[in-house]
């Protein structure tokens, strides 16, 4: 007698979808397979819409690198007439467990997208498997290097911005600014591309440390903690508001994001609320500091906007090249939102004597007479990262091997 | 000295919802019902608490709103193993997967978003004493909520005559029966009443101690607090210390990795559970009949602290936890 | 938890109209009751709950990709189902299938990473074997600390799943990570020839809804025909009763789990060689969840685990649509499984 | 207070269990209900105490007809009941029971509810320690527990149900002696029984029941001879006189062998065992609750290993190798509770039929279909092959139970073969076992009912506080004897003499 209604269930279940079916199966499924004409050819009319889709890894209002990447992309949409969005966030076996990288494009696609952006460099595989699929579509990876090693199909190119210079400014703007002399680094998983970014900062505090307060390198504690991801995933990661609050409790005064997401600066904010003294700079996404104004020191970000925009008109006039792109800062005005890929905020909480050095600083960077990657640099082990007397290049950037000498922390290499 | 002091404050305060929805689980399996659902219900609380206190700018209309979703899904858990007879495991259990997924579906658009947090409270003078101010005294209201509920748990099942019935509900609903007392309906309220701790411990999560909503925000906890509630063997001082042990192991966890330069830190966060279940099983063989004749053979000296030590740590259920209750 | 068996009836066509009408009332009120909670969430949201239910029950038909997107998902999803159908019928809750398909996992991924170079055939063989001995293992290791420790099926399973997560953790991180980096993201990719045969435009492996199908089949044999079905149904039942009638019950209980482990297992290895290509921290991706609702829907009877198992697999593939096209949600598919198995439940309840 | 009942019937199904009854019990005084098993007693008393609605008639109290919905309805209106296992909570302690739901305001604190029980435990002669948990108490000591309870909560009227069945002689006296002190103060007690001397020795009345009627109609008042009551509980069909048979001398060995077995179960240790069990013989086990009946069952249905010692089947040592081999060496354990040990309700005879069998891959259904069919008409089961255990009656369970016991079994133990059997299913499940009996098989049971256990036993053996008696012959034994030797008088005796 159960059984009947478990079949009776599943009867009913099926008729309902096969009603639903036959009411509605015309207008939303549109054939994956490859539209008849157009691609590579350029349409030169630009009457004729544009669709470009993102694959992102996180959600777009994380306040930190999507939401930057979705900001890029309004951006795009606001300057380029004809151009149409589409998205979809959150791809990661966390939020949604059973979606890959390659079935996302795959939708974004099948909606009529003709450039496709990936956002992080775990879509590597999934962006190159689905660009052999769909050699009629363009792909950017952003913050991936497959180009460059040769192993990207032609219609794939890697764009990512030089942060070092943004981590190196939060850096020194760190060390201005602490009391304690400790520094401590909130940071996702541990790559190539995060080993340099935690070096930047590092060479940024020191160089400050040093110059601007006079104090010897080994007075400064400078300590990373690696979650294990861009962001928190309850019960795989470590949890990013449990580890802030931690590098609080242990006396670390000021908080440098290096993961997607806000947490840094929510805890240090909760725990300046409750009498103590903690700054904290986040990462990413030009609006950062609104998590808690009265503590940030300010924010280096991506400015994706304007390198999208020439992208998607590359792509649009079908100009398109494989390349390995790393853009750097606009060093007449990091913070032009039409020229510079990187830029750096300054907070609320960063002093004005210290703002001022801050300036000085950057000003060092921009005309080149300060570059902070000039030997000798000591990798955590003791072996040379940059001989004496001469300056990395940018394949050994990219390529960080390990953390430096001076910060405490895992290297993995 | 100091940093341990710290850290223990920390400890102390990272635990509050595990406390709050152990106190509130404990409740209702004393009164003899599991609430399985425990994650799931933690999840939509908190995901609601958020956006009710978000949308309303008020913090106590968050808690009461998350106090009432876990009274709702408790209520339902009721409805469904308590009138219409169903299994309380198989229930709970699959309301623990819905609630899961409503709340990342009714909260998506909160995701991430920043919004109101329970603001730091030290309490005047006392805050100022050495030690036990930075211990109990430099928290917030959930907090120092969470420190009271453990003695008033504690008190309404051992000091009251209220606490008489609860707990006789789940040794033998049978008795309380025949002493003209509706079971059904004081098994409901209880957990019911233990639904809204577990709701509260949710929005104490999103709007203190894990400020805002993600994905499965508080994930895990529900679970973890289930197992607490056995491993204290039901006696609520005993279960805040397995929530305050629990909150110390996380520390570790994140305190661990620069001392571990080879070693991913990131497992040492499954160990809290998986030490709980061990050292269950130990107690449990420890205790079994075959043990005990062993023990037996042992010499006096050994044989007393030996068996007084394995009493302490036996937890033995309630005698109707889970069981339908049949009139006599 | 009351499993039921209806037995081959002997006495004739029940032709009682009410009783049928009775029977058809119950379930469908459940499904109205389901919609209805699901419904009420859609509306919460502003959009359309009917264009969302076409999105929901058909997308996955809606093109060959999507298709052949829910045959993958299903085929595990069905291997968890029919395991825990073999667990449900002796009596136990393995809420440690998640873990059981994680150490299956993470044991396929032994041969595979240890000797690249043999042939795929017979690495592919000893990775099923080995991901379904790890799985039986994990699941053993539940049966002993019930049945030795009286620790609870229930939480020795969820203890076992966060051994489990904590063993995938470790290997991601560690031993197994990629070239100078550690990333939760996942080990490498497996070289392009360990892939189970895959029609690459659909990405789908045929072997993986073959393999399913054939245990579903042999499970239902096994639990319906065989002596040893019979006698895992009465340790279900009544371990006691069973045990006095010369069944040998904690060996049969030993046993389900050992096989439901086993089939989860293999679906973990499918996981690794069919669909992810690499062990990722989360391979199991709720799966085994899953597919305890689907065993729970079917009631552990075989037969409606492969529609139940297709409907819900198919769920959480057109859910995907949802977002793109409404930009709501896409849980709202777990909102629609869960909801429609508590209230199956209730459907089955004697009104007291 | 005064107590009626009119025109009092309740149905179960078909069975009429309270026909039409109309009898009242008077204030002051004890009255005894007397009746055998399943004459109705148990349901007149559960309808007093509101553990059960009549289907039709009334219950008066003091005149005033009451509708009781609940036991707490009969506590509240002045009625308590007094369940043979006490429906205490077994983890509290004697105080903490006793304030559990009491009526409010009936204690004012803590300490007032010890005195209050002190004193009345004083005055009724009960020793009590409140802080004693109960699980620790014997039943005996529960019972006197759960009478104050009762008392302290304001019970006018007390319902006893079978209340001597496992307590001692001591506690025995101990209880009458309160009962007498409780109706002297001007309360009721109905004390239920089927023991004659009991309800002689003690009440002020008497109402016997039969078949669910009160015969004759009303109380009779106290002393009435013996004989008259047995004929108004029996009516003509019943007191058939027991068969007495001579034991043959058996030649073949023993179906057990207990040699100096130890043996320890929770509290029980059982020292030093040495028994044969001859092939036969039926073996009644006799003995309070509890006092090692249990564990030697279990020992010799191989459930439990010794600690020491060996356990031989048909001359096999089989000591340790678990209740598998011991089936397979041709012991079969009938287990108390039918439907929770014994069977699978879900399941049907057919099914029960095919898990017995050993061989081969796939299920013979065909074959098991035609075992069933063949029981059924051996043994009368109301039951086609592929009805569900659950759905049959008590007695067609047991039945089936029986029928399931393969033809080659030599031994079997049998845990209250009858419990809760009607009295024409009781004789039908005796003589199946008989006719075993008769075939060869050595037959041990253990009953606390001593009538069953003076009436089918070839040979007694008591039990007592853990300690097992010698076998004494049917023939040599007295109702009497055999329950002083319970109460363990005489006990040490016996096994000196055995010695």
């Amino acid at each position: 007698m159960r059984n009947r209604s478990v079949r009776w269930l599943v009867l009913a279940l099926t008729l309902l979808s096969l009603i639903l079916t036959a009411c509605g199966t015309q207008p939303a499924a549109q054939p994956t397979a490859a539209p008849a004409a157009e691609p590579t050819t350029a349409p030169a009319a630009p009457a004729e819409e544009f669709t470009f889709g993102m694959v992102l890894v996180g959600p777009i209002n994380d306040g930190g690198w999507n939401q930057a990447h979705y900001e890029g992309a309004q951006y795009v949409v606001e300057k380029v007439p004809g151009v149409k969005f589409i998205y979809i966030d959150k791809v990661n076996p966390a939020d949604r467990p059973n979606v890959k990288v390659e079935q996302a494009i795959e939708e974004l696609i099948g909606q009529g997208a003709k450039l496709i952006i990936t956002n992080s460099a775990e879509f590597a595989d999934g962006t190159n498997i689905a660009a052999a699929a769909h050699p009629d579509v363009f792909f950017i990876h952003a913050s991936g290097d497959k180009v460059l090693t040769g192993e990207a199909p032609p219609n794939v190119r890697n764009l990512m911005g030089r942060m070092e210079y943004g981590k190196m400014i939060a850096g020194c703007a760190a060390a201005l600014t602490t009391e304690a002399g400790k520094l401590a680094y909130l940071g996702p998983l541990i790559d190539p591309e995060t080993r340099r970014l935690v070096n930047s900062t590092y060479l940024g505090a020191r160089y400050c440390w040093e110059t601007y307060r006079g104090r010897p390198a080994s007075e400064l504690a400078f300590k990373v903690t690696w979650i294990g991801f861009w962001f928190n995933i309850p019960g795989v990661t470590l949890d990013p508001t449990k580890v802030a609050n931690d590098f609080i409790n242990e006396g670390y005064d000021v908080i440098l994001s290096g993961i997607d997401t806000t947490e840094g600066i929510v805890e240090a904010n909760k725990a300046t609320q409750a009498g103590k003294r903690v700054f904290a700079v986040p990462y990413d996404f030009e609006g950062a500091c609104a998590q808690g104004e009265a503590v940030c020191l300010g924010v280096p970000y991506f400015n994706w906007g304007p390198d999208y925009k020439r992208l998607v008109e590359l792509a649009r006039a079908g100009k398109w090249e494989p390349a390995w792109e790393w853009t750097g800062p606009n060093w007449s005005n990091i913070n032009d939102p039409d020229t510079s890929m990187i830029g750096f905020v300054k907070g609320p909480a960063l002093s004005a004597e210290n703002a001022a050095k801050l300036d000085e600083f950057i000003a060092k960077l921009a005309d080149g007479s300060l570059n902070l990657f000039t030997g000798p640099l000591f990798y955590q082990d003791g072996t040379v990262f940059v001989p004496e007397g001469q300056v990395a290049d940018d394949k050994t950037i990219w390529y960080t091997q390990q953390l430096l000498a001076g910060i405490e922390g895992q290297s993995a290499p | 000295m100091d940093q341990l002091w710290i850290d223990l404050a920390a400890v102390l305060a990272a635990a509050s919802p595990l406390v709050i929805a152990a106190m509130g689980e404990t409740l209702s399996e004393r009164a003899g019902v599991i609430n399985l659902s425990l994650d799931g219900t933690m999840l939509l609380a908190a995901m609601t608490g958020f956006a009710v206190a978000l949308t309303t700018g008020n913090l106590l209309l968050g808690f009461a709103a998350a106090a009432l979703v876990g009274a709702a899904v408790a209520t339902v858990l009721g409805l469904f193993s308590l009138t219409l007879g169903q299994s309380q495991t198989a229930v709970g259990f699959v309301l623990a997967l819905l609630c899961t997924d409503l709340s990342s579906f009714l909260g998506a658009p909160f995701v991430r978003v920043p919004g109101p947090a329970v603001p730091f409270t030290p309490i005047p003078v006392l805050a100022d004493l050495p030690v036990l101010g930075t211990l109990f005294f430099r928290h917030d209201p959930v907090i120092y909520a969470s420190f009271l509920i453990i003695p008033a748990t504690a008190y309404l099942l051992y000091g009251t005559r209220l606490g008489l019935i609860v707990r006789a509900l789940g040794e033998r609903p049978a008795a309380v029966y025949a002493r003209g007392v509706d079971v059904t309906r004081w098994r409901y309220a209880l957990l019911i009443a233990g639904g809204a701790l577990v709701g509260i411990a949710g929005a104490a999560f999103s709007l203190d101690l894990k400020q805002g909503w993600s994905y499965r925000h508080t994930f895990g906890a529900g679970w973890i607090v289930l197992a607490i509630v056995i491993f204290g063997g039901w006696r609520p001082w005993r279960v805040a210390l397995g929530c305050y042990l629990f909150a110390a192991l996380e520390i570790v966890a994140t305190r661990s990795q620069s001392a571990l330069p080879n070693f991913p830190t990131q497992i040492i966060q499954v160990a809290p559970f998986v030490l709980m279940i061990f050292v269950l099983a130990l107690v449990n063989l420890a205790s079994s009949p075959a043990a005990m004749r062993r023990a037996a053979t042992l010499p006096q000296i050994w044989q007393r602290p030996l068996l007084g030590a394995i009493n302490r740590l036996r937890a033995t259920a309630p005698a109707a936890l889970g069981q339908p209750f049949e009139r006599p | 938890m009351a499993v039921t068996y209806s037995l081959p009836r002997m006495d004739g066509m029940r032709t009682d109209r009410l009783k049928l009408a009775a029977s058809l009332t119950r379930p469908m009120l459940a499904l109205v009751a389901a919609f209805a909670l699901t419904t009420l969430a859609l509306l919460s949201t502003g959009v359309s709950p009917l264009e969302a239910y076409r999105l929901v029950l058909f997308g996955a038909f809606s093109t060959p990709v999507r298709l052949s997107d829910m045959i993958m998902l299903a085929a595990p999803l069905l291997l968890c189902a029919v395991g825990l159908s073999i667990t449900f019928a002796g009596g136990l809750y393995n809420l440690g299938v998640e873990g059981q398909m994680i150490a299956g996992a993470i044991a396929a991924m032994v041969p595979l990473r240890l000797w690249p170079d043999w042939p795929p055939l017979l690495l592919w063989l000893l990775a099923g074997l080995s991901g379904a001995a790890g799985g039986a293992l994990w699941a053993l290791l539940i049966g002993a600390l019930r049945q030795y420790a009286n620790v609870s099926e229930i939480f020795a399973g969820l203890g076992m799943n966060f051994l489990a997560s904590g063993l995938a953790l470790y290997m991601v991180l560690g031993p197994w990570r990629r070239q100078t980096s550690a990333s939760l993201s996942g080990t490498d990719l497996l070289p392009r020839d360990l892939w189970l045969p895959t029609i690459d435009r659909l990405r789908l492996a045929p072997a993986a809804p073959l393999i399913a199908l054939l245990a579903l089949a042999v499970v239902w044999w096994a639990l319906t025909k065989t002596r040893w079905g019979l006698e895992v149904r009465a340790v279900g039942l009544n371990p006691a009763a069973a045990g006095r009638l010369g069944v040998a019950a904690a060996r049969r209980m030993a046993e389900t789990l050992a096989a439901c482990g086993a089939l989860a297992g293999i679906a973990g290895m499918l996981q690794v060689v069919a669909v992810h290509h690499a062990l990722i921290p989360n391979i199991s991706s709720g799966i085994g969840l899953l597919g305890l609702l689907v065993a729970l829907l079917a009631r552990a009877d075989p037969r409606w685990l492969l529609p139940i198992a297709v409907a819900f697999a198919s769920f959480t593939v057109g859910s995907i649509q949802l977002p793109l096209t409404l930009g709501i949600d896409s849980a709202i598919a777990g909102v629609l499984q869960g909801a429609l198995v508590l209230f199956a439940l209730v459907a089955r309840a004697r009104v007291r | 207070m005064h107590i009626a009942v009119e025109n009092l019937t309740k149905r179960f199904g078909p069975v009429c269990a309270n026909d039409r009854l109309t009898v009242s019990f008077a204030a002051g005084q004890i009255h005894g209900v007397l009746g055998e098993n399943g004459a109705g007693k148990s349901t007149l008393m559960k309808l007093l105490s509101g553990y059960i609605q009549p289907d039709e008639g009334r219950i008066v109290f003091n005149d005033m007809p009451r509708r009781l919905r609940g036991p707490g309805d009969a506590l509240a209106a002045g009625v308590g009941m007094v369940q043979q296992e006490p429906l205490d909570i077994p983890a509290f302690t004697v105080l903490e029971n006793l304030l559990c739901a009491a009526p409010p305001g009936v204690f004012r604190s803590r300490r007032a509810a010890q005195i209050a029980l002190l004193d009345l435990a004083e005055r009724l002669g009960f020793p009590v320690d409140p802080a004693a948990r109960l699980d620790q108490l014997t039943i005996g000591q529960r019972q006197q527990v759960e009478i104050m309870r009762l008392l302290l909560c304001g019970a006018q009227v007390l319902i006893l149900d079978e209340p001597t069945t496992g307590i001692t002689a001591a506690q025995a006296r101990a209880l009458f002696a309160a009962l007498r002190q409780i109706a002297a103060e001007g309360r009721t007690v109905l004390f239920v029984s089927h023991k004659l001397e009991e309800v002689a020795e003690l009440c002020h009345t008497v109402t016997v029941l039969r078949n669910g009627q009160v015969v004759p109609p009303g109380q009779l008042p106290m002393p009435q001879p013996q004989e008259y009551l047995l004929a108004l509980m029996f009516g003509d069909s019943g007191a058939a006189p027991p068969i007495y048979r001579p034991l043959p001398a058996i030649d073949a060995p023993p179906v057990w062998e207990l040699r100096n077995v130890t043996v320890r179960s929770g509290a029980l240790h059982l020292v030093d065992l040495n028994h044969r069990f001859a092939a036969g013989r039926i073996i009644g086990l006799a003995g309070l609750d509890g006092s090692g009946q249990q564990v030697l069952l279990r020992l010799l249905a191989g459930q439990q290993a010794p600690d020491r010692g060996q356990v031989l089947v048909n001359g096999r040592d089989l000591t340790g190798a678990g209740a598998i081999a011991f089936r397979q060496a041709g012991v079969e354990y009938l287990p108390a509770d039918r439907l929770h040990d014994g069977m699978i309700g879900a399941l049907s005879l057919a099914d029960h039929f095919a898990l017995l069998q050993r061989n081969g891959l796939l299920v013979d259904r065909r074959r098991a279909e035609e075992l069933a069919r063949q029981a059924i008409a051996d043994y009368q089961i109301k039951a086609t092959p592929v009805t569900p255990i659950a759905s049959l009656s008590g007695g067609n369970q047991q039945r089936a139970m029986l029928a399931l016991i393969p033809p080659t079994a030599r031994g079997i133990l049998a845990e209250q073969p009858t419990r809760g059997l009607d009295v024409a299913s009781a004789r039908a499940i005796w003589s199946r076992l008989q006719a075993r009996r008769d075939d060869g098989c050595c037959i041990i049971f253990s009953s606390p009912d001593l009538d069953e256990i003076m009436e089918y036993s070839d040979e007694v053996i008591v039990c007592f506080a853990g300690r097992i008696g010698p076998p004494i012959p049917r023939a040599l034994l007295s109702a009497g004897r055999l329950a002083e030797l319970i109460g363990g008088v005489g006990f040490d005796a016996l096994v000196d003499v055995a010695r």
